[in-house]
């Protein structure tokens, strides 16, 4: 076997054999035990992703694992029109774009695996727990890994199905199970169209596999799009459909509008899963998945802007509804959303690295202020409700550091992670080529508010949690180490974070990302050039929104308070902490009808049709009861009947010969 | 070795019936696992000879049987499960009072063999129809309260079905002046027919197989079959197995009569997406376990007479893998109904309590005294609704890949189905294994293992390496698409 | 000589006479009786039917028939007899217990 | 003048003259011996008879210039007609046990019954057969109105008026086919038809429908079939068994000659036997499905079945009269078996509530199963023999081109599921509620199971004799 080209589909494998002993085992192992072992693999595939960076770093052409088995059924036409069999093959392959995902998987994951162990501490279901986590791991790395559209889908479902087990951990909770059922069912809704997606792919390239969809567009040259497509298509042109579709798929999995109810309810789940799942990795899977199909997107322009506007749009829907949230955990939820539709606004763009950049410093990040919140919670027993918090500053003083590194660095503060990442997004979608006369500078603008929206909200939230005095009734206590190293890890690396992905003006190759993604996904064409001062004076806009932002938050809460009764009362108060009223939208146009109708045709299937197959036997039956009325008993009836049956006949016989 | 394959189960189901309590059960599970033994030996050994001997050579009727891919593939299923399914059954406490379930279980068996491996129409006819005695003796026997009624509806819907498929037997073999009824004489003969013949003799194959299928509206015996049975389950495993319509479209209909099929494409194909929908659909308001799994059942057997009619061998490929794999799961799904009905179910004998330990919802938050059980039942739920990396998936995938090709509008109406079947299959699993405890019972033992291994594993290995399984699939489905000329 | 349609019409007469005789009679005896004229119908076309024929055959046809129709009589009577010997009456409705 | 010896075969007329003498000794005989011997005796014809019409097989004898004809289709009708007056005669045994006074007089009129049947089923030529008819029905009339019952009466009376009704159209139209063509011999009216010179086709359709309307009445076709609920309701038991079923075959034997072979090529009662193909299939099975005495119910379903085996007499001959055969030689087990179980099991000739079967199978497990495969078999459920005869008539009907009869007589077929479940169900399915007497002697018993093994054999293996009765075709 071919040792290093398999080596690097070990990764998720290690840690589904975790989950698979944990399962098995996990009931068995003393409390500690199950978490340093899903620790220790999951770190392993760290180790191997790290191995496969290095390897996979000076090549041009994806690493592919050369142990493959048939998986799905396929035909396509021969030149000769001719159907051969040509089964999609179950493979890995790494590029340089998996290979960051996969970094930041296993490298985050790990962190998080560390936290867990101290933040689960005691709870019955400790080593069910890992395995779950284990679990996701194992499938978020199949999801990048996948050299194919339906590989990716497995890991794509599955891990929906790891998040479902986690948002659903404490289930015997009704909230909590409801909120699982409800990620998993609006992800599928996303899944479906996904699924529609990888049906007009075929149809138009007769493979799933991704790196020949993408590469059949050639590397540099658009090629003339109706050439490629084949085949009666559903709508036209079929790439922008097929394009719309993996869109829609992407923003099931990364809660864009309107799939965005079943983030913030997720958050149900245990801290560790919102910071792994729901804010670092698989929330990103719709980025990643758009960017992977950099091909089909770059050539989409229509699909494209399309991304761009479903990104603006999360975008200031997640942070207006981050405003006025007073649970801790909601409040970054809904700023996941938003974060999550900045990145789409990157990728729409056509600056895939960008999107990805944002992933990277958003996981760093995300995750430090989920597992920050998490201390807190764990601080403050359990206490989710930020009213009942303040003054943490004190007790927990490495939670609030690392906190306030993370508040500054999702704010966009020069020179935190976020700063860079969120200076290239804006710089990125105003030279865009997808955004045409006006939409590129309407998606900026749209930008630059949800910037200046994210940098208050961030700034609330930090001044509730850790500013002034403690409104609770808890004793809070800092975490043990097992929970703060990965705290100042992920700290460390949203403060430098950034670095990988330097401004332009800065040099020619000061962007390494850029410059590693380059063969992996490359930038669609036809970026406008923006001069020095141009590209100057936007990231001084970015900074100025960045900074009055944390500003207004600050005047806002000095006026109003903690409670922020003065304006949180109004309209729009109410509006942003029912998060514009989505959930409630969606239980009248879809929930309830939806339930209405199934009731209904239960009733008819089991009543309705039944009465009625039940009339048609009936109505047979009593054409049969009808016949003992003529049926009469009397000889001579009968004797009517055989005479009568004489004359028609032989009437018959006489109009026939008349005839 | 095939007429072994084929009459052991009925065979040991006479010995048997001259037995009593374990003697009984045993040596029906013996001849089950017999059965599924000597079909592996034939996909090891790859034994696809036609066994070809006049039956009633006067009227061209041939005892021709053999199990080339679909067939063996959909025979080591049905030995399987069949064989599962009485290991599941002799552990239950309530198995001797329902003795007459193996004998009835094993002649099923050989009636699902007949049905897969004949070769001739009248014979596949023969098969077909006498499956239903003794599915009609488990459900009259052992079933509960409205039985005789469930009985006559199911009993009816079939024989209407089967005997229009009769009379367009007969008339394929008179229309094509073949001169016998065997498939590879008449195939290529039908289709030299001109297309309002081969319309009205498809329709009259196909009014059999929708009923078996079965397909929208002609379904409605197949919630009150499932409702009825016994609650072990058991019946209802063998009426899983015995949903064999999309088989008889893919053996027989399709390949005799391609012109009519390819013209009434698309009819059937949004008639099989609506199924589908409407059987999902309908599930989310079921309060019975059983009825919810027999409308599950109607929505996958839509997604499997889309991949049929799509006439694209990626959709008939996943067709017959999703017919063989519900086989599994689906079935298993009714044993694990079984189980907790067991343990749910104080007084078997009484209605009322039964009907309760069905219902949906009736207790609540079992995972957390059963933890092992609802992890179980999740992955075969989740198998169930075609989450990747189980056999589910690999058919509802190719199914609708194929369907789509041909149809794109009905397979997007049938791609829905993956949203509604995820909302009745969680909420339903949430209501009975999660949320608040009301009660708790008993964990999995070692002979619930015995019989869920198995099919766990099946389940899993399938939905990962599907190879073995599509490879058997793949000259068949190669040949069919070949003459329907499918994209 | 009469021609042989004449014949027949009376024939057809005669059986139609018979027929509607046996429906609108009650009594059981006049039934039979009626049938009995439609058995003679026949045999007159027969005769007939014989003689346009040129054909003896048919004219020992009628005797067998006939010899069938006494059969007929002996059993039918006999049957009559004993069911009507217990009733008062011959009228046939009054046996109209087997219905439905 | 040449005196010409008739042409007398006594060797074709065995079967014939072994159940006419039997059927004499019968009538002798009970002043001397017990009624139990006579039954034995009549057995014992019936079987001598039987092996004779087996031994003739394949010989092709014929008597009297070829008016009578021990050809493979007599013989084959013959044998299915030995066979049902069989199960009659050991059905008999079981009525003395409840108290029925079935006299000994009863094998002996049988037996003339049956001596009537065969000559029915041998003639080849109008007249030879319309004394079978006639001998046949004088009969049955008789046994009709065995028992000294109101209903047995009204029965006997009711079938012998319209008997006598329907013997008169039909002699009618035996003299209007004469008439038409002049000829008496089956071959003879067909050929003078087929003749260049024919010109009488009109007054042969009459005829022919005058005929058809006969043998309608015969073997129960709608509208002409009222007569068949009340009587096989009301007469003995034993009695309807051997009407439903041989009777029902050598109307059918005739039915088919004519039609096959003398009328075939008339013109203008195709139709019309359609027609009342159609009506008896719905009626038939409509009828049944209401009704609550399982006697009656069977009498409504043999009206049916007379209605799929109509489609043979319109299919050709060379695939009608096989399958009519066998399809009547199945009917005749399934048939007789299922009434050999009712008589079992009621009390007196009044049949039995289909409601009071509920609970059989646990209680009377033997009877229950044989019950229950003859109702399955009746129903056409493969594997079992019901099925392949239905097959055949249909696939004979089909190649004819009636694909419309056929379709319906596979949905009604469909619709006769539920009647003939009803009983399983209830046996099966239902605890017990009634009590029911069980008459069976050993001699029954075996009987079922003969019965019972032959109509699964039938359907497993069904050219062990079917291949036979490919040598009945013309």
């Amino acid at each position: 076997m071919d040792f290093n080209h398999n080596l690097f589909a070990l990764m998720p494998v290690l840690p589904l054999l975790g989950w698979l002993v944990l399962i098995v085992w996990g009931k068995n192992m003393k409390e500690p035990t199950p978490g340093i072992l899903a620790s220790s693999l999951v770190f392993l595939s760290f180790v191997l992703a790290v191995v496969g960076f290095v390897q996979v770093s000076p090549m041009k052409e994806p690493l592919l694992n050369t142990l493959r088995w048939d998986f799905l059924p396929m035909w396509v036409s021969d030149a000769k029109g001719v159907l051969v069999s040509k089964p999609l093959q179950f493979g890995f392959a790494l590029d340089h774009l998996s290979s960051i995902m996969t970094l930041i998987i296993t490298g985050i994951g790990f962190l998080i695996h560390v936290f867990a162990i101290g933040y689960m501490h005691g709870d019955k279901g400790f080593s069910r727990f890992f395995a779950y986590l284990n679990f996701f791991i194992a499938m978020m790395l199949i999801l990048v890994l996948a050299d194919s559209y339906p590989v990716l889908f497995i890991g794509w479902e599955g891990v929906g199905v790891a998040s479902y087990l986690l948002i659903g951990f404490w289930y015997t909770d009704v909230k909590n199970s409801d909120a699982a059922r409800k990620a998993f069912i609006v992800n599928r809704i996303g899944d479906a169209f996904l699924m529609l997606g990888m049906f007009l792919l075929f149809m138009t390239f007769h493979t799933l596999n991704i790196h020949e969809i993408n590469s059949s567009f050639g590397s540099v040259v658009i090629p003339n799009v109706t050439t490629i497509s084949t085949g009666i298509a559903f709508g036209s042109p079929p790439l922008e459909l097929a394009a719309l579709f993996l869109l829609l798929g992407a923003a099931g999995k990364s809660a864009q509008l309107p799939l965005s109810t079943w983030l913030p309810d997720a958050m149900a789940g245990p801290t560790p899963v919102s910071a792994l799942i729901h804010a670092a990795t698989m929330v990103t899977a719709g980025v990643y998945l758009v960017a992977r199909s950099h091909g089909i997107f770059a050539n989409a322009p229509g699909a494209s802007s399309w991304v761009m506007w479903i990104g603006a749009l999360t975008a200031v829907y997640g942070a207006l509804s981050a405003i006025a949230q007073t649970d801790i955990k909601k409040i970054l939820a809904y700023s996941t959303v938003s974060q999550l539709g900045y990145m789409f606004i990157a990728v729409g763009s056509g600056a895939y690295w960008v999107g990805i950049f944002h992933v990277a410093t958003h996981a760093f990040f995300k995750a430090l202020l989920f597992l920050s919140s998490g201390s807190v919670i764990h601080a403050v027993g359990g206490e989710q409700d930020v009213r009942q918090m303040g003054g943490l500053r004190e007790k927990l003083p490495t939670t609030h550091i690392v906190s306030l590194i993370g508040t500054l660095a999702i704010a966009g503060i020069i020179p935190l992670a976020g700063f860079f990442s969120k200076d290239a997004i804006l710089s990125s979608v105003f030279t865009s080529p997808f955004g045409g006369d006006f939409s590129g500078y309407a998606i900026w603008a749209i930008g630059l508010i949800v910037a200046f929206l994210t940098a208050g909200y961030m700034w609330r939230w930090y001044s509730l949690v850790f500013l002034g005095t403690y409104r609770g009734h808890a004793h809070p206590h800092e975490s043990s180490s097992v929970m703060t190293v990965p705290l100042w890890i992920l700290a460390a690396l949203s403060v430098v974070g950034g670095f990988i992905g330097l401004p332009h003006f800065l040099g020619k190759n000061v962007n390494w990302l850029e410059g590693f993604l380059e063969e992996a996904a490359p930038n669609a064409l036809g970026f406008h050039e923006i001069p020095l001062w141009g590209e100057l004076i936007l990231i001084a806009l970015a900074l100025a929104a960045a900074v009055g932002g944390i500003l207004f938050s600050r005047w806002i809460i000095a006026r109003d308070g903690v409670n922020s009764a003065g304006w949180i009362a109004t309209r729009f108060g109410n509006a942003s902490r029912k998060a514009l009223f989505v959930d409630q939208t969606y239980d009248i146009a879809v929930s309830a009808p939806a339930k209405f109708i199934s009731e209904q045709l239960e009733l008819a299937d089991t009543h309705g049709l039944d009465r009625g197959i039940g009339a048609l036997a009936n109505g047979t039956a009593e054409a049969g009861a009808s016949l003992s009325v003529w049926q009469s008993g009397f000889v001579r009836a009968y004797a009517i009947a055989v005479l009568l049956g004489t004359a028609i006949l032989v009437g018959y016989l006489a109009l026939r010969s008349f005839a | 070795m095939i007429h072994l394959i084929i009459f052991i189960p009925l065979l040991f189901a006479l010995i048997g019936l001259f037995l009593r309590g374990q003697a009984r059960a045993s040596i029906s599970i013996f001849a089950a696992l017999a059965s599924f033994a000597l079909t592996a030996v034939v996909w090891i050994a790859k034994i696809d000879t036609v066994y070809r001997t006049p039956w009633i050579p006067g009227a061209g009727i041939f005892y021709s049987v053999t199990f080339d891919g679909p067939s063996l593939l959909l025979a080591l299923v049905a030995t399987l499960m069949t064989s599962i399914t009485l290991i599941y059954f002799s552990n239950r406490k309530d198995s001797q009072q329902a003795e007459g379930m193996y004998p009835l279980a094993l002649a099923m068996l050989t009636g699902l063999l007949g049905i897969f491996a004949a070769r001739d129409l009248i014979l596949f006819y023969v098969f077909f129809e006498a499956t239903l005695v003794p599915s009609l003796f488990m459900l009259g026997l052992y079933g509960r309260k409205n039985r005789v009624r469930a009985l006559t509806k199911m009993a009816l819907y079939t024989i209407f079905g089967g005997l229009l498929m009769l009379v367009s037997i007969i008339a394929t073999k008179l229309y094509s002046n073949s001169p016998s009824f065997d498939f590879l004489e008449l195939f290529g003969r039908t289709s030299q027919l001109d297309l309002e013949t081969q319309t009205w003799l498809f329709l009259g194959f196909v009014a059999a197989f929708a009923v078996k299928l079965p397909l929208f509206p002609l379904h409605n015996w197949l919630p009150d079959f499932h409702a009825e049975n016994h609650s072990s389950g058991v019946a209802d495993v063998m009426g899983t197995l015995y949903k064999v319509g999309g088989y008889g479209l893919f053996r027989f209909a399709l390949p005799l009569f391609p012109a009519a099929a390819q013209n009434l494409q698309w009819v059937f194909m949004f008639l099989a997406a609506f199924t589908a929908l409407y059987g999902a659909w309908i599930a989310f308001s079921s309060k019975d376990f059983k009825r919810l799994l027999a409308y599950a059942g109607l929505s996958h057997m839509g997604l499997v007479a889309l991949g049929m009619f799509s006439l694209n061998p990626i959709g008939m490929a996943g067709a017959l893998f999703l017919l063989a794999f519900q086989g599994v799961y689906s079935s298993a799904l009714f044993l694990i109904v079984g189980m907790l009905e067991e343990r749910l179910n104080k007084d078997v004998q009484n209605e009322k309590t039964t009907s309760q330990a069905l219902e949906i919802g009736h207790v609540r938050g079992l995972a957390a005294s059963a933890p092992a059980f609802a992890g179980v039942a999740l992955v075969l739920w989740f198998a169930s609704i075609g989450v990747p990396g189980l056999a589910g998936f690999i058919g509802e995938f190719s199914v609708f890949l194929g369907a789509y090709q041909a149809n794109p509008w009905a397979t997007a109406l049938a791609v829905s189905t993956v949203i509604a079947s995820a909302a009745f299959a969680l909420t339903a699993y949430q209501r009975t294994w999660l949320e608040e405890t009301t009660t708790t019972i008993p964990e999995l033992n070692a002979r619930d293992w015995f019989v869920l291994v198995p099919i766990l594993a099946v389940t899993v290995f399938f939905g990962v390496f599907s190879g073995s399984a599509l490879k058997l699939l793949e000259p068949s489905v190669q040949a069919v698409a070949g003459l329907l000329g499918g994209k | 000589m009469v021609e042989t349609q004449y014949y027949i019409a009376l024939a057809a007469i005669l059986f139609s006479i018979g027929a509607v005789g046996f429906l609108t009679r009650r009594s059981a005896i006049q039934m039979f009786l009626c049938v009995e004229l439609m058995l003679n119908a026949a045999n007159l076309a027969l005769v007939a039917f014989s003689r346009a024929w040129g054909d003896l055959l048919a004219q020992s046809a009628v005797f067998i028939i006939l010899t069938l129709a006494a059969a007929e009589v002996a059993i039918g009577l006999g049957i009559i007899v004993a069911i009507f010997k217990k009733r008062p009456t011959t009228n046939v409705d009054v046996l109209s217990s087997l219905k439905g | 003048m040449n005196f010409v010896a008739p042409d007398v075969n006594y060797y074709s007329m065995l079967p014939f003259i072994t159940v006419l003498l039997t059927a004499v000794f019968a009538t002798i005989l009970p002043f001397y011996v017990s009624r139990k011997a006579i039954a034995g005796l009549s057995a014992v014809g019936l079987l001598v008879a039987l092996a004779a019409s087996i031994g003739l097989w394949n010989t092709n004898l014929s008597s009297f210039y070829g008016a009578y004809r021990s050809d493979n289709f007599a013989l084959g009708f013959g044998i299915v007609l030995i066979v049902g007056a069989l199960i009659a005669v050991i059905s008999s045994v079981d009525v003395a046990k409840r108290g029925g006074t079935m006299q000994a007089e009863f094998f002996a009129i049988l037996l003339y019954a049956v001596s009537g049947t065969m000559l029915l089923a041998s003639a080849h030529d109008l007249i030879v057969l319309l004394i079978g008819f006639e001998v046949m029905s004088l009969g049955v009339y008789v046994l009709s109105s065995f028992q000294e019952t109101a209903k047995s009466e009204e029965a006997g009376m009711k079938y012998f008026l319209l008997g006598g009704f329907a013997s008169a159209i039909l002699i009618f139209g035996i003299a209007l086919v004469f008439g038409a063509t002049g000829k008496f011999g089956l071959e003879a009216i067909n050929t003078a038809v087929l003749s260049p010179e024919f010109k009488n086709s009109s007054i042969a359709a009459v005829g022919a429908l005058f005929i058809l309307i006969g043998f309608g009445f015969k073997v129960a076709m709608a509208p002409f079939h009222q007569w068949t609920p009340d009587v096989y309701t009301g007469a003995p038991t034993v009695v309807t068994q051997f009407m439903s079923v041989a009777v029902k075959a050598a109307a059918f034997a005739g039915f088919l000659h004519i039609f096959g072979l003398a009328l075939q090529n008339v013109s203008g009662w195709q139709t019309p036997l359609q027609f009342l193909i159609a009506l008896t299939l719905m009626i038939g099975n409509l009828a049944a499905l209401r009704q609550s005495n399982l006697k009656r119910m069977l009498a409504y379903s043999s009206v049916a079945h007379a209605g799929y085996v109509g489609l043979a007499v319109l299919a050709s001959p060379s695939q009608g009269f096989s399958s009519a055969l066998y399809y009547l030689g199945i009917y005749t087990l399934m048939n007789a078996g299922a009434f050999a179980v009712l008589n079992v099991l009621s009390k007196d000739d009044d049949g039995l509530e289909i409601e009071s079967l509920a609970g059989l199978g646990s209680s009377k497990p033997l009877l229950a199963a044989t019950l229950t495969f003859f109702l399955l078999s009746l129903a056409g459920i493969p594997p079992l023999g019901g099925f392949i005869g239905k097959y055949l008539i249909f696939s004979a009907a089909a190649s004819s081109g009636y694909y419309g009869l056929v379709i319906l007589a596979a949905l009604t077929s469909a619709v006769s599921l539920a009647y003939y479940l009803r009983p399983i169900g209830l046996m099966y399915f239902r605890p017990r509620v009634t009590v029911l007497p069980d008459f069976s002697g050993r001699s029954t018993r075996v009987l079922l199971v003969v019965c019972a093994a032959g109509v699964l054999i039938l359907g497993l293996v069904p050219n062990a004799v079917y291949g036979l009765l490919e040598l009945v075709k013309k």
